[in-house]
């Protein structure tokens, strides 16, 4: 089992927690293309490697956060709040 | 224009009898005698406070996210949250809390819930009372790790659950708190769990009757 | 004939023949394993056409105990080829094959970076079914299906083809509902598919717990006779050895780096084993899709999600058909051997990791013993993942890319095993005549940039 | 008497390290006889005691097997015991009254109709059944059928008794895999520094090898045994494994009972396995060495057995493993097995050392004049068929150059397998050491994993311990120097001249894999799948070495070149019981289910709640709502608090419509899309307050919504002063419905003016109910009658519930369920997200045109619904009615066009007990929107019927005078 280590809670089972997918920042709807919004929708860089991903600590602090993530190894290096610090 | 009633109060976990109304609430006055007991002590007012870290009510509160105090007047001050914190008083005081939070407020964005009717309160009391929750819960419960007055909130068999840690008299005790619909479940579950120390369910006068 | 080219521009017609080109010379390298696999499979006894399998030969071969020719050969890896498939998975190999026989392309490269069939296709629990949600979806795993049940004879190579029945369990109105909308669009297009009633359920699946206090009651399932299992590996096996009898050949060991382009157009691969012209790469990739296509600068709608199963010891057989309940998140299968075959949904969060984990088990068991409380006893012997190439509307994505000569045969998920052989005979059509197949046409890549999902996610998203 | 006492020919007098005590003998059954045992005993030792021979039959060719390892991982001693299959005869401890019968044999161990597979063995060769019954397909069902009386595993109860299975988490500073020397020192120094230690051994006591061994080896044994018991820091498990190791050294470790009880005791029901998970700072791996089994003919022969279990037989349970016996030994195992057996009395009657060049050839068959011999001795019948394992038995052994020894027992000692699964699944990768003949840890091992013992390298007791002692040290988290372990030469043994059984639980030989390498399976990983070597029960513990020599030879590659197969979890066999523990389903109850359930009310299980289905008769309970007042339970739907300034900038970015500047008091309805811009919720909220505001979403939606609310506020938008918090379980919430529901409301509320003027439709307001105080009300409509949902704090929940009951009783009130709902919604035309939409229905095909605002400047999924071709295009949720009043489609149907062009379905389809006929919601093409338009039915017997499209959504009252009034 994956340990996150959430930044409210410390380390944690991976299962307290939901996957909420590849950190992608919202485009702005009112300047981006349609190809560059759908692009943001479905496209993913699903890379073999290091990546930087939100998870949500449903049965914990229910805080989103950034979690950098190795997805070879599983390895987490990095978790912060989401929004950055409040 | 409607005749007066005196409504009833029921918690989320049905009373193992014998049962009497006590404040509005019907309650169980069984006693137990085992040294592990569980006590449903939903009827306890519970006020959820929510506040930005520079509010002043954050300071007042004097307790940060993972920890609980002891006030001097008995309330129960839990940092059940970043930014969160849950109060637990005597039965009946919940806006009368409120109502303190809301004047002490000061600066910045805060607000305040009562949550005494939606989340079930139990009290799991006895020295076998971590290996017990030890079949439940992922977190580690030693004094290392887990000391009394520490907090959080994690899954109880598959429910989350908010723990905390407040020992009577020196013996382990813990406060399960969870949402109220699922109470019967969480107080069932734990009562199974418990079976090999020789669990017994307790009312409002074991133990828990120091409870304020 | 004609090889593909791209949809995205004007085609331009690439023509090439099998035997135009001068044929590869020798890797002047330090000997690779793959030359070395060579020089093996030599020693053994050179190859040309494997003889027919069948039970006279099996007699012949144990009287006499003389040797069974290889089932495909080991080559030095050629300097070109009119097109290089990428994965001798299910998908790549059967494209190879029908390119082969149907078209008579026969200067076919199908490149591994391990051993063949040894990615999902080797990792998959076998279980072949056809009645999804989409019309689309319901034709052409319907197709993979008919040729399922011709490919022992089709291959000479028994895959133990056995439509033992498929049953995908509802607990409640709302998966009932889901149930009937899925047989209904099957019955509409000829697949045999019907929502039956908890008697059923019983008769078909005596283990099945259809009391009325279980927690997930079973109210009826959505029966699909025709569905069941196929040994996967024999899938593999059998497309390996008829594409290298055809002339195929087929590069374990061999991993490709980068693919090579000019302009918008694909001229060649780099492998760990030299260099490869070609005007056509094909990436049969599964969960490897995305770093196949990154190679060309194509980003894709996937996420690469590890898809577990695990397996127990034999019991003497009790459970005849496949059993799936999406609302438990389980599938179940017992084997010949008597194993439980047992799988889930991928994991719950992109990886490329195959290690395995402890609550996939637990999470499975619990599930199954939920359905067949009876099974508890039964010792779970082994677990393992493949990676799955999940899209947004679990719809594949088959056909040409903005690259031009650069086709993708990805994005399947959970179904890649199902479709291999509809999706070979499809994938080679395109290749060979630069026309999509109207069997495929709704699975193309620009369908995200248009807004025309193919959403398969009430069927597909469980029962792989 | 006699027949008892002949049944211990076997047993040896009292051995100075048995585990038996003799004081307390008793009987076990095996093919329906009694047989003698003392506790302590396993089933095997038992049985072998008295002569026993043979315990199953092969999976394949159906041959007898016997002891080959006597221990956990023996493949022929698999045995079924009551209704449990599959138990390891060579590990289980014997107990009183146990059944044991063999598996997997037809009719009997002895005759056993299926060894006629035998007779065809040189035609079933690897491979074979992929190179028949290619055709014709028809006749395939009726082989596999065949195939499936040959499967070989035990038989599960037919009548299952619930068996307790149990889990627990651990957090223990260090786990100690395996309690031979190395692990107990290990354990023992890593407490003394400090650690809390968990201690796993897979046998019932501690100890390893050195339980087996001579005087030295037992004294050393009680001084580790001292150690272990006086450090209170450690935890001992015994006839437990660590059989999973998974990231951030999360272990699986499976923990079976002891013989005769419990876990422990006390407990109300004996525990049959269980799981504990620990998360422990480091790991040490000490497992030992396993021994590995020799490759030659006649290697599957009962009476072959490897040196370590001549030893076990011998020391641990006084068994006398044979008469005469061969030796082949290459190392001070087999050295010492000759001793024990000399001392055991067992004639001796060759050591062939490996060391000096001797080998064998093949094991032989019992010749037939010693087989006569045994017979006449024992009677003949079933009794001799049992004692010697039919025909199979050795009888003797063939050296090179053709001489031929007689014997009843053939020992090998050909060398060691390092179980390093552990290490695997820590991310090492063992290599092959020349030296030593065996594959090796490799060194690239996870942070916190450490090995010890036998498994790392070899060299004297002593030194050993004091290697695992600066490993348990590491462990703890002390600094300190690990003496490097010594590598011992060992002659590399895996196959003689001839060929053997390589996988014995698969009956896959070294034959059958030189002839998968020369077919092409050419790899180890081919190899093994083709042949199914390491595949079966034993998990490749003993083949996995011999399989990897086997196919190196077979390639002319090197040990290394050809690597092994990638070990997989679990390392030792886990029951799905454990896995699965006890079942923890968690069910949500509103304060009032009790009183649905004590009413007659079915219960129907949504999600996580449990909820009223019907009362018995769904259509009264319409009419009931229709007609007079009705009430329903509708805790379930999801209820949030919002409160702060910045409310409703959020609202109006996820609602499609606008929300900004609305009174005190007011509800309006809304639609979330996701950014895909389809449906993901629906609800009413309304202004409670300056800066309060109360949002109802559908019981499904609370948890997706609160998660999309918190994740604008928490990642988009940190600045916005807005707190969300879920409040639907803090009231209980009552639909009271109907013309009469104001009449009702009357008598029980109190601080609200219920007057339609000064509480019209689509408002909230905050009073006392059945005085209740702190409860709101909400004038809402969705049944289209004049309706309130009280929401009551929970705890008063049942009271003001009986309350209304009472109350209204005069009125004619009644209680509905979630059946008659659904049937009013339909009536309305309301639509049903998730019935009525899926998972890519945008709100224009929802017909919610009217709540998608496009000219605010963002909202979540806004991008999708606006431009050409987004949004549009898409099919439209419409009234429909069947031609045929008395027909209701089941749900859904499709709608078709031609042969089989699909345009649409029927979402939602009830009998109208207001309207006396069947009504329908439907998703249908918008060129067959158009109200009158009469579209096609499919219904699921093929028959095609007419429905049609009328002008509104709504089947009665489209006006909507009802609910206003």
């Amino acid at each position: 089992m994956i340990l996150i280590p959430c930044p409210h809670c410390g380390p944690r089972n991976a299962s307290e927690f939901a996957w909420k997918g590849e950190h992608r920042p919202r485009p702005d709807p009112a300047r981006a293309s349609p190809a560059e919004w759908r692009s943001y929708l479905y496209h993913r860089a699903n890379p073999c490697g290091w990546t930087t991903e939100v998870w949500f600590h449903r049965a914990g602090c229910r805080r989103y956060v950034t979690v950098e993530r190795h997805t070879l190894t599983n390895e987490v290096r990095r978790a912060v709040p989401a929004g950055g610090e409040r | 224009m409607p005749e007066a009633l005196s409504p009833l109060a029921r918690s989320a976990v049905r009373p193992p009898g014998p049962t009497q109304v006590m404040g509005g609430w019907e309650v169980s006055t069984r006693v137990s005698t085992s040294s592990l007991w569980l006590a449903d002590v939903s009827p306890l007012a519970k006020v959820l406070v929510r506040a930005e870290p520079g509010a002043g009510v954050a300071a007042r509160l004097g307790v940060g996210h993972g920890r609980a105090r002891r006030r001097a007047d008995g309330v129960l001050v839990v940092g059940s949250g970043p930014g969160e914190w849950l109060l637990v008083g005597p039965p009946g005081s919940a806006s009368l809390l409120a109502g303190e939070v809301e004047v002490e407020r000061g600066e910045g964005f805060a607000s305040v819930v009562d949550l005494t009717h939606g989340r079930a309160l139990l009290r799991l009391t006895g020295p076998t009372a971590p290996m017990v929750l030890a079949k439940l819960c992922p977190v580690d419960l030693s004094d290392r790790v887990s000391p009394n007055l520490v907090a959080f909130r994690s899954f109880l068999a598959n429910l989350a659950t908010d723990v905390v840690r407040d020992d009577l008299d020196g013996s382990r005790s813990y406060l399960l708190h969870c949402e109220r619909p699922s109470g019967q479940y969480l107080y069932d579950v734990l009562i199974d769990a418990g079976a090999e120390w020789g669990i017994e369910p307790t009312g409002v006068f074991a133990p828990p009757a120091k409870e304020t | 004939m004609a090889l593909a080219s791209s949809a995205w521009t004007e085609p331009t017609g690439f023509t090439g023949t099998g035997g135009r080109e001068k044929d590869g010379v020798g890797s002047t390298k330090a000997e690779s394993r793959g030359a070395r696999l060579g020089r093996v499979a030599r020693a053994v006894g050179e190859a040309t056409r494997p003889r027919r399998y069948s039970a006279g030969a099996l007699v012949a071969h144990g009287v006499t105990g003389r040797p069974w020719r290889p089932a495909w050969r080991h080559h030095e890896l050629g300097s070109t080829y009119d097109a290089v498939i990428v994965g001798a998975g299910v998908h790549g190999l059967a494209t190879a094959y029908h390119l082969a026989r149907d078209h008579g392309v026969r200067k076919v490269a199908v490149l591994d970076k391990g051993y063949l069939g040894g990615g999902s296709s080797g990792r998959t629990s076998g279980i072949v079914w056809s009645n999804y949600l989409t019309p689309e979806g319901v034709r052409f795993y319907d197709r993979s299906l008919r040729l399922y049940g011709e490919l022992s004879g089709e291959l000479n190579f028994n895959v133990m083809f056995s439509p033992r029945g498929h049953l995908t369990l509802a607990h409640s109105d709302a998966s009932l509902r889901a149930m009937r909308w899925r047989a209904e669009v099957s019955k509409l297009h000829g697949v045999d598919s019907e929502v039956v009633g908890p008697e059923e359920v019983r008769r078909l699946v005596p283990l099945a717990d259809v009391s009325s206090r279980a927690r997930y009651p079973i109210m009826g399932a959505l029966y699909h006779p025709s569905g069941g299992t196929v040994r996967h590996d024999a899938v593999n096996w059998g497309y390996a050895r008829a594409a290298d009898a055809l002339g195929v050949e087929i590069h374990q060991g061999t991993e490709v780096l980068a693919i090579s382009t000019a302009g918008d157009r694909v001229t060649g691969v780099t492998t760990n084993r030299g260099e490869v012209s070609t005007p056509v790469v094909v990436s049969c990739t599964a969960g490897w899709a995305s770093l196949v296509s990154d190679m060309v600068g194509l980003s894709m709608p996937i996420i690469t999600r590890p898809l577990q199963a695990a397996v127990t010891e034999p019991v003497q057989v009790l459970l005849d058909a496949v059993v799936v309940s999406g609302t438990l998140d389980v599938q179940v299968s017992q084997t010949d051997r008597g194993e439980l075959v047992l799988g889930a949904s991928p994991d719950p969060f992109a990886s490329y990791s195959m290690r395995g984990s402890l609550e996939f088990t637990e999470e499975v068991a619990g599930r199954v013993l939920q359905l067949m409380p009876s099974v508890a006893p039964m010792r779970l012997l082994r677990q393992w993942s493949g990676l799955c190439d999940i899209t947004p509307d679990l719809s594949p994505i088959m056909g040409p890319t903005p690259v031009e000569g650069f086709l993708v045969d990805v994005g399947w998920g959970t179904n890649g095993f199902m479709a291999g052989p509809a999706a070979g005979q499809a994938m080679a059509e395109l290749v060979a005549t630069s026309r999509t197949p109207e069997l495929m046409a709704a699975f193309d890549l620009a369908r995200f940039a248009e807004g025309r999902l193919v959403e398969e996610r009430d069927a597909a998203g469980v029962g792989h | 008497m006699t027949a008892t006492a002949r049944r211990e020919a076997r047993r040896l007098p009292r051995q100075p390290g048995e585990v038996i005590d003799r004081d307390r003998r008793f009987e076990i059954t095996w093919c329906g006889r009694p047989f003698p045992a003392y506790p302590g005993d396993t089933i095997v030792s038992a049985l072998a005691a008295s002569g026993v021979r043979a315990f199953s039959r092969s999976s394949r060719y159906h041959r007898p097997r016997g002891i080959l390892t006597a221990s956990f991982h023996d493949p022929g001693c698999t045995v079924q015991v009551g209704g449990e299959p599959n138990v390891r005869g060579a590990h289980r401890r014997a107990e009183p009254g146990m059944v044991v019968s063999p598996q997997g044999v037809w009719p009997s161990l002895g005759v056993d109709l299926k060894a006629v597979s035998q007779l065809v063995g040189p035609l079933m060769g690897a491979g074979s059944q992929y190179k028949t019954f290619m055709k014709p397909v028809a006749l395939l069902p009726a082989y596999q059928q065949v195939r499936k009386r040959l499967a070989n595993g035990g038989r599960l109860p037919a009548d299952p008794r619930p068996a307790c299975y149990d889990k627990r988490y651990a957090h223990p500073d260090v786990v100690v895999a395996g309690g031979g020397p190395a692990g107990m020192a290990a354990a023992v120094a890593a407490a003394r520094a400090g650690a809390g230690v968990m201690l796993v051994e897979e046998e019932y006591e501690l100890g390893g090898h050195l339980r087996w061994g001579g005087p030295d080896e037992l004294a050393a044994l009680a001084q580790l045994r001292v150690e272990v018991e006086s450090e209170a820091g450690i935890e001992v498990l015994t006839n437990s494994v660590v059989t999973g190791r998974y990231e951030g050294n999360w272990l699986a470790i499976v923990q079976r009972p002891a013989p005769g009880g419990p876990i422990e005791a006390g407990g109300p029901q004996a525990v049959v396995e269980r799981l504990v998970k620990a998360r422990a700072r480091s790991l040490v791996v000490a497992p030992g060495l396993i021994e590995r089994p020799y490759v030659f003919e006649g290697n599957h022969r009962p009476g072959v057995m490897l040196s370590t279990a001549v030893r076990r037989l011998i020391n641990l349970w006084a068994v006398k493993p044979g008469e005469e016996a061969v030796v082949l030994t290459a190392n001070s195992s087999g050295d010492a097995a000759v001793a024990d057996l000399q001392r055991a009395g067992v004639e001796v009657v060759r050591v062939v050392d490996a060391r000096r060049g001797g080998g064998i050839v093949r094991a032989l068959g019992p010749a037939r004049s010693r087989r006569q011999r045994a017979r006449e001795a024992l009677g003949g019948g079933l009794e001799a068929v049992l004692l010697l394992g039919g025909a199979g038995g050795v009888g003797g052994v063939e050296l090179p150059g053709g001489e031929r020894l007689e014997c009843d027992l053939l020992v090998t000692a050909v060398g060691w397998t390092a179980p390093t699964s552990l290490l695997d699944m820590a991310g090492d990768r063992p290599f092959y050491d020349e030296r030593a003949a065996r594959f090796l840890p490799g060194g690239r091992l996870a942070e916190g994993v450490l090995a010890a013992g036998g498994i790392a390298g070899d060299g004297p007791l002593d030194q050993m311990v004091e290697q695992a002692r600066a490993i348990g040290r590491l462990a703890a988290g002390q600094r300190g120097e690990v003496p490097a372990s010594p590598r011992e030469g060992h002659p590399a043994l895996f196959r003689s001249s001839t060929h053997g059984m390589v996988d014995y639980s698969g009956d896959v030989s070294s034959r059958d894999l030189v002839a998968a390498v020369r077919e092409g399976y050419d790899s180890i990983e081919l190899a093994k799948r083709y042949t199914t070597a390491t595949m079966g029960p034993s998990q490749g513990k003993l083949e996995v070495a011999n399989a990897v020599a086997v196919v190196a030879e077979a390639t002319g590659r090197t040990m290394d070149e050809t690597g092994t197969t990638v070990w997989r979890p679990p390392y030792a066999p886990i029951s799905l019981g454990a896995l699965a523990g006890p079942r923890h389903e968690p069910v949500r109850r509103s304060p009032m289910q009790a009183w649905h359930e004590a009413h007659g009310a079915e219960p129907v299980v949504e999600g996580q709640w449990v909820r009223p289905g019907h009362y018995g008769d769904p259509e009264a309970e319409v009419l009931g709502v229709r007609h007079a007042v009705g009430l329903m339970d509708v805790t379930p739907r999801g209820k949030l608090d919002l409160k702060g300034p910045d409310v409703p900038k959020l609202l109006d970015l996820v609602y499609a419509n606008r929300w900004a500047g609305r009174a005190e008091g007011a509800v309006g309805y809304g639609v979330m899309c996701t950014e895909e811009g389809v449906v993901l919720d629906h609800g009413v909220t309304g202004r409670v307050g300056p800066a309060h505001y109360l949002m109802s979403t559908t019981p499904a939606g609370e948890a997706t919504v609160w998660e999309w609310l918190e994740s604008w506020l928490q990642t988009a938008h940190p600045e916005w002063k807005v707190h969300v918090t879920p409040l639907t379980a803090a009231f209980a919430s009552i639909d009271v419905a109907g013309p009469r529901s104001r009449q009702l409301m009357e008598r029980v509320v109190e601080g609200v003016d219920l007057s339609p003027e000064a509480f019209p439709h689509m408002e909230v307001r905050r009073g006392s109910v059945c005085g209740v105080p702190g409860c709101y009300m909400w004038r809402l409509g969705s049944t289209g009658e004049l309706g309130y949902e009280v929401n009551v704090p929970a705890s008063y929940g049942l009271f003001v519930w009986e309350t209304l009951m009472d109350r209204g009783a005069d009125l004619g009130v009644g209680a509905f369920g979630v059946e008659a709902q659904g049937v009013l919604l339909l009536e309305k035309g309301h639509l049903m997200v998730g019935q009525d939409t899926d998972g890519s229905t945008h709100p224009f095909a929802a017909s919610l045109d009217w709540l998608v605002e496009l000219d605010k400047h963002d909202f979540a999924g806004r991008p999708e619904l606006v431009g050409p071709g987004r949004g549009g295009g898409h099919q439209r949720l419409v009234g429909l009615q069947p031609l045929d009043p008395a027909l209701v489609p089941p749900e859904p149907c499709l709608i078709v066009e031609g042969e089989a062009t699909i345009s649409g379905r029927v979402t939602s389809s009830r009998r109208s007990p207001t309207l006396g006929r069947s009504i329908c919601l439907g998703l249908v093409a918008p060129h067959l929107a158009t109200p009158g338009t009469v579209v096609t039915v499919v219904l699921p017997d093929r028959t095609r019927v007419g429905a049609r499209v009328m002008e509104h959504r709504a089947h009665f009252d489209p006006e909507g005078v009802r609910l206003r009034a």
